[in-house]
């Protein structure tokens, strides 16, 4: 049998205006982060509905994690706001399920931030690896 | 089923350095939909551009990947080059493999790697797409500028000498708001009347400007573009038309004990007034509070004076109806009340009055002709003291005053003390500050000649108390350089008191759901790259409603917003942006969720009938997306727990099949 | 200066005064009809338990000169409340001398003809638990 | 055990009905069996007299029947809430949900339910026949000759053992005394399993939701979950899913419904009670709740009309989802 070496999987929500931005910062100033971080764009964090969430992690997902504009500069004015009550209330949640809260994070990342934007994810992809697989939320059917 | 082709950018070596670009356009061949693949060394450049136009034509597709830099790059680019050939913009998904891939991964392995699944989510997303079209509303070719001081006339001048029609709705009898109160202004000691009055002559007459004074605007509807506005104006009594503003009526109205509200009820005037010489238009009003033909039926002096026939004891408000493109708030501020301040006498003694009061003490059309004197006994006042920060920047647990700095006082006080003391050198003036602060143009050296030159005392410190003592008034105070308490014997206090805005604006922000904060100003659509646009769009901000301002920058601010309402105007239709919120209504419950998080005031209720399966028919609350006023945030999309509400081009579906490509 | 961290926290404590609220505008002192009495003023008091200060407050005969009219609270544009401040020393005072309360019997002969009739009033108030 | 009695009611009802106040009334029909009291349309006195039921499983909230019952007629249907229902029902006013004109609530006294699978448990299965009297419980089954006595206040639905609230907020008229919010004890078993190990905790909800059969009685007895059509039921919602296949599906299912009804959620426990498979579910919405009360202050849905829910509201000093987990730890 094959042992393959175990690499997170991991999901992350940008929106388009801040965190997006500082995402495509970290790669201008060549700032790496592990491959295992894959990101979706919306158009601001409160676009992320907690079915998406759930979704990542029902097909694998070991971590995800969701990035908007810093509290205030919310291109939108107050969408950045929702979020954050949203999600506070669904990892909340989670928590109490039993899914490690080390798996679910927000982080509020600037256009200007690309340096914070490499590191949150550098850190999020270790917390998550030493978790390891995700077992609690996935289907299995969708393993192959 | 989608025909979706897919082109992979080297970028030169930025991409195929860390990408095996080869891989990837292999490897998304064969994802479902897709039925062309390839790479090229610039997908950006012209050469690049062809080979996607020419792929379009050759495979028919409806759709296309880019692998290649950021969307915020090249995302306008690759939409224009689909355009071009023929199809819908919104039908291109870009992947970001290098801001997000090759510039952040070191081996090619894992880089091509994870192209390959950013390339997957896209095509995922693609096979979803559907084209979108912006939606188009027309223009009305008008503005509305609520409130006539000076922000208000010089966003209607500026709006209407680039050739647009502009009403000012104004409350008062007359044009010119607190400006027309003051007597010179800072830092350049102009006289206010001087600068502001050949303004107001500008905008009467203006052909491009109509004014609706003593006027208030009651009902908004409507979006960008395409306002709605009722204007309610109230009866004068006098046909505006008519009146030649000759003054007959004033001299002989017998009614002659009313407090004067342009002199802030230091003198009195007659029931039938026009509020200064300069009043914009120069009308008569009758005040049917205090007239008593209006109260009493008898009288009708006024009438019987008239030459011109304009009195009109009869009139009854007026309800006009007008579509407007844009409309600008500008309806200013006024000074706090000083009830709370009972440590300052205020209320006790007419010797302690605000700033605003002395200004109209100093005017030399005020209420003493411009000699400074006690309101109390007409004495000259030997000894006067200033008190700064009276209201502004209180903490909210101290319960009275507003949180903010009013940022106009240091520099008006600064005036004050100057113009007393270069007028009365015999008085003696003491300035109590927290701190000075002058950012401005010339703003400091103003400060620092009111004390070097002209000889003002500033104290650090705040006054605690102020107690009315047989013609004294006793001011206790602190010297905290000293570390002293000072006690004066003044013979008049003069209160900085802070500005708040004006009570109309919070009706006002209700009925064009226009955003404030908790201290009623309003709200900016982004508080540094859209400082005079309100969130709502199509409505704009101009002078103190947004927050405190002095002249100079209410000025700017008033050329910003009238250069944005113009922008507006000038063009025939709006173009939307496509990808906003569009409800299903036979999903939606009506429930407000939606409604409650938008911040744009862009959803609103219908009650619609529909077929039920029995073939009876129920009427229901459905909500309804403004596509022209919707920003696509996709807050209500979340808040809606029945999913009728979704994002066009972020559908749930779309970013669900991006969730699932990339964790396959 | 010389900076006592746990007497520090535990006046901020006891007064549930936050002297980092202050803005320095002095309106306190300017209130205070104490003010000539003192030889640390309110805005001092704030001031010098900000920045840890406080033994010479102690020391000070200036605790006891505070009438807790409670002027400078209701005035203070930042709710600062620098009388409970004032207070919180006094009691951080009493503390330090130990159990040495006075009883009741003893007070009347304390009192004399110049103690103003406030102070006497406020002392009840605050001292009678 | 009831204080107010079956007769009162009816005389309500049928007095209504014939002075021409309402035309219809919504109240509790016969079910299957005794304890199986089921929501039901009255037009006539004769239908009130023969089938109308007030007893300890008079649970059923009435309030959502209003969203589907109100389009059906022209004139006023007369609805019976009881305190908790009243809750339900200003919620469902605040969100537009149906016309309150075309409602006569008449506001009537509860003592508290009786739960089923409680009587169960001291009965055993096979009950023919239930009768409720005073303060007792006469159950007969077919395995004993004599009816087993049992008393009501043993067999009480947990969500009335920590009973909210006995006052109404909402009605036209009220039958009986008024009482007053209560103090319960709701979240102390939502702070048992917070207590656990995230090891613990999923253990007993997988234990929990893994009985979970998607029969929808949850959702269909919800008077939040009144959604013209489920996302679950929606095909371009991208989570539609009529039944589980497995266990992440449970629990997806039971997340998003609690997600979807927070703020909202008025903890009438209809979910639990209805939940054929006694699966705690208002150990979800309470979790909510009080995270929503500890996060944002003090809410109750429902508690007026018109009152924003905390979720499609915000300040900007509002904590962070980080800090969620710190300031947990930190009590802890």
């Amino acid at each position: 049998m094959q042992v393959k070496e175990y690499k997170p999987l991991i999901v992350a929500f940008c929106c388009n205006w801040c965190s997006y931005a500082g995402a495509d910062l970290a790669g201008n100033n060549r700032l790496a982060y592990p491959a295992d971080v894959k990101i979706i764009r919306v158009p601001c964090s409160c676009r992320v509905n907690p079915m998406f969430v759930l979704r990542a992690f029902q097909r694998g997902a070991d971590g995800v994690i969701i990035c908007g504009c810093h509290p205030g500069d919310c291109h939108y004015t107050s969408g950045n706001y929702y979020t954050r009550r949203r999600m506070a209330a669904l990892f909340s949640m989670l928590d109490y399920l039993g899914i490690e809260k080390e798996r679910t994070r927000v982080e509020w990342v600037s256009a200007a931030e690309g340096a914070k934007f490499a590191a949150t994810m550098n850190d999020f992809a270790e917390k998550v690896a030493a978790l390891g697989e995700n077992k609690r939320l996935e289907d299995l059917r969708c393993k192959k | 089923m989608q025909r979706i082709g897919v082109f992979v950018c080297w970028c030169g070596s930025n991409i195929a350095g860390t990408v095996d670009v080869q891989a990837v356009s292999e490897a998304l061949k064969n994802e479902p939909g897709v039925v062309f693949s390839t790479n090229y060394q610039y997908m950006c450049s012209q050469a690049g551009q062809n080979i996607i136009k020419d792929a379009i034509a050759e495979h028919k597709l409806t759709g296309i990947v880019v692998c290649s830099c950021s969307p915020r790059m090249h995302e306008a680019t690759f939409r224009k080059t689909a355009a071009a050939a023929g199809l819908n913009p919104y039908m291109v998904e870009i992947a970001n493999i290098r801001e997000q891939c090759s510039w952040v991964h070191k081996d090619m392995l894992t880089g091509t790697e994870k192209a390959i699944i950013l390339g997957k989510a896209a095509v995922a997303k693609v096979n979803l797409n559907t084209p979108l079209t912006a939606g188009e509303s027309p223009v009305t070719k008008r503005a509305l500028v609520i409130g006539g001081g000076i922000a208000g006339i010089q966003t209607a001048l500026d709006i209407a000498d680039a050739g647009f029609p502009v009403d000012i709705v104004e409350k008062k009898p007359t044009i010119g708001g607190k400006m027309a109160q003051l007597d010179k202004t800072f830092p350049t000691l102009d006289c206010a009347a001087c600068i502001l009055t050949p303004k107001m002559v500008d905008v009467a007459q203006n052909e491009n400007i109509r004014i609706f004074s003593y006027s208030e605007v009651t009902e908004v509807k409507g979006f960008v573009g395409n306002f709605d506005v009722t204007i309610k104006k109230h009866a004068r009594f006098v046909k505006e038309d008519i009146c030649t503003g000759c003054g007959a009526c004033t001299e002989k109205c017998p009614m002659k004990k009313v407090p004067n509200e342009f002199n802030l009820g230091m003198d009195n005037r007659s029931a039938i007034y026009i509020p200064f010489a300069q009043a914009v238009p120069k009308v008569a009003t009758i005040d049917p509070n205090y007239c008593n033909m209006l109260k009493k039926g008898k009288c009708g002096l006024c009438a019987k004076v008239c030459a011109a026939g304009a009195i009109d004891y009869t009139q009854k408000d007026e309800y006009i109806s007008e579509k407007y493109g844009a409309i600008v708030v500008a309806t200013g501020f006024n000074p706090i009340s000083m009830d709370k301040f009972d440590e300052f006498a205020y209320n006790q003694s007419k010797d302690v009055i605000t700033s605003l009061e002395f200004e109209r003490l100093t005017n030399a059309a005020g209420p003493t002709a411009g000699k400074l004197v006690r309101p109390s006994d007409g004495k000259h006042p030997h000894t006067i003291v200033f008190v700064q920060c009276v209201g502004s920047r209180c903490s909210a647990c101290a319960e009275k005053g507003k949180e903010y700095c009013s940022k106009i006082c240091c520099m008006y006080t600064a005036k004050h003390a100057m113009l007393t003391r270069d007028k009365y050198p015999d008085t003696e003036v003491y300035v109590f500050y927290i701190d000075v602060r002058t950012p401005g143009k010339n703003f400091d050296e103003f400060y620092r000649r009111a004390v070097e030159e002209f000889g003002v005392n500033y104290i650090k410190g705040m006054v605690g108390k102020v107690t009315p003592e047989g013609d004294k008034l006793k001011v206790q105070a602190s010297d905290l350089i000293a570390n002293k308490q000072l006690h004066i014997d003044a013979d008049l206090v003069v209160l900085a008191a802070a500005i708040e805005p004006d009570k109309s604006a919070r009706p006002l922000a209700t009925m064009l759901t226009a955003s404030m904060d908790t201290n009623d100003f309003f709200t900016e659509a982004h508080p540094k790259l859209r400082p005079v646009e309100s969130p709502t769009a199509g409505v704009f901000l101009s002078g103190a409603c947004q927050g405190p301002k002095d002249i100079p920058e209410t000025v700017s601010q008033a050329g910003a917003a009238a250069s944005k309402v113009i922008g507006l105007l000038a063009k025939d239709k709006l173009t939307g942006n496509p990808c906003v919120a569009h409800s299903n209504e036979l999903m939606c419950n009506g429930c407000s969720s939606c409604e409650r998080v938008c911040p744009y005031g862009a959803i609103s209720y219908e009650d619609k009938e529909f077929r039920m399966p029995d073939r009876t028919t129920k009427i229901r609350r459905v909500a309804v997306v403004n596509p022209a006023v919707c920003q696509g945030c996709g807050a209500c999309t979340v808040a809606c727990p029945s999913g009728a509400m979704d994002l066009k081009g972020f559908a749930s579906a779309q970013i669900i099949a991006e969730v699932d490509a990339i964790c396959k | 200066m010389h900076n006592n961290k746990y007497l520090q926290e535990e006046l901020i404590r006891m007064s549930g005064v936050n002297p980092k609220k202050c803005m320095r505008c002095g309106k306190c002192s300017a209130t205070c009809p104490a003010y000539d009495e003192m030889e640390y003023h309110p805005h001092q008091f704030v001031n010098m338990v900000e920045s840890g200060d406080i033994e010479p407050l102690l020391a000070s005969k200036s605790l006891y000169r505070c009438l807790s009219c409670f002027a400078c609270i209701d005035r203070c544009p930042r709710g600062v409340e620098p009388a409970k401040l004032v207070e919180a020393v006094r009691l951080a005072a009493i503390r330090q001398q130990g159990a040495n309360h006075l009883t009741a019997d003893k007070v009347p002969t304390m009192l004399d003809e110049d103690i103003p009739q406030q102070a006497i009033v406020s002392a009840f108030r605050k001292y009678s638990k | 055990m009831q204080k107010i009695t079956r007769e009162q009611l009816i005389d309500k009802a049928v007095s209504l009905l014939e002075n021409g106040t309402v035309e219809a009334v919504l109240g509790w029909g016969k079910g299957e069996f005794d304890y199986d009291v089921t929501p039901t349309v009255f037009k006539t006195a004769d239908e009130i007299n023969a089938g109308f039921v007030w007893n300890d499983f008079c649970g059923a909230n009435f309030s959502r029947y209003l969203v589907a019952k109100t389009g059906k007629i022209e004139g006023k249907i007369l609805v019976f809430l009881k305190p908790c229902d009243t809750y339900s029902f200003n919620q469902l006013l605040t969100e537009h949900r149906f016309d309150r004109e075309k409602v006569y609530a008449v506001g009537i006294p509860c003592e508290g339910m009786a739960d089923i699978a409680k009587v169960k448990a001291v009965c055993g299965e096979g009950i023919s026949a239930i009768n409720c009297d005073g303060e007792k419980i006469a159950v007969t089954t077919l395995y004993d000759d004599e009816p087993i006595m049992v008393d009501a206040k043993d067999v009480l639905a947990e969500r009335c053992v920590n009973c909210k609230s006995k006052k109404h907020v909402a009605y036209d008229e009220l039958l009986g005394e008024e009482g007053e919010v209560v103090d319960s004890a709701r979240f102390d078993e939502v702070a048992k399993i917070e207590a656990m190990t995230p090891d613990e905790r999923f253990a007993f909800w997988q234990n929990e939701l893994s009985r979970c059969i998607r029969c929808n009685a949850c959702r269909d007895a919800c008077p939040a979950c009144t959604c013209e059509k489920c996302v679950f039921d929606n095909p371009n919602s991208g989570v539609e899913n009529k039944a589980p296949a497995n266990s992440f599906e449970e629990k997806m299912f039971h997340i998003i419904r609690a997600f979807h009804v927070a703020g909202r959620c008025t903890d009438c426990g209809e979910c639990s009670r209805v939940c054929p498979q006694n699966i705690p579910l208002h150990l979800l919405n309470r979790k909510f709740i009080k995270d929503i009360n500890e996060f944002y202050g003090e809410y109750q849905a429902g508690a007026e009309v018109g009152s924003r829910a905390p979720l499609v509201d915000y300040t900007t000093g509002d904590i962070e989802p980080g800090e969620v987990f710190d300031r947990r730890d930190t009590n802890a």
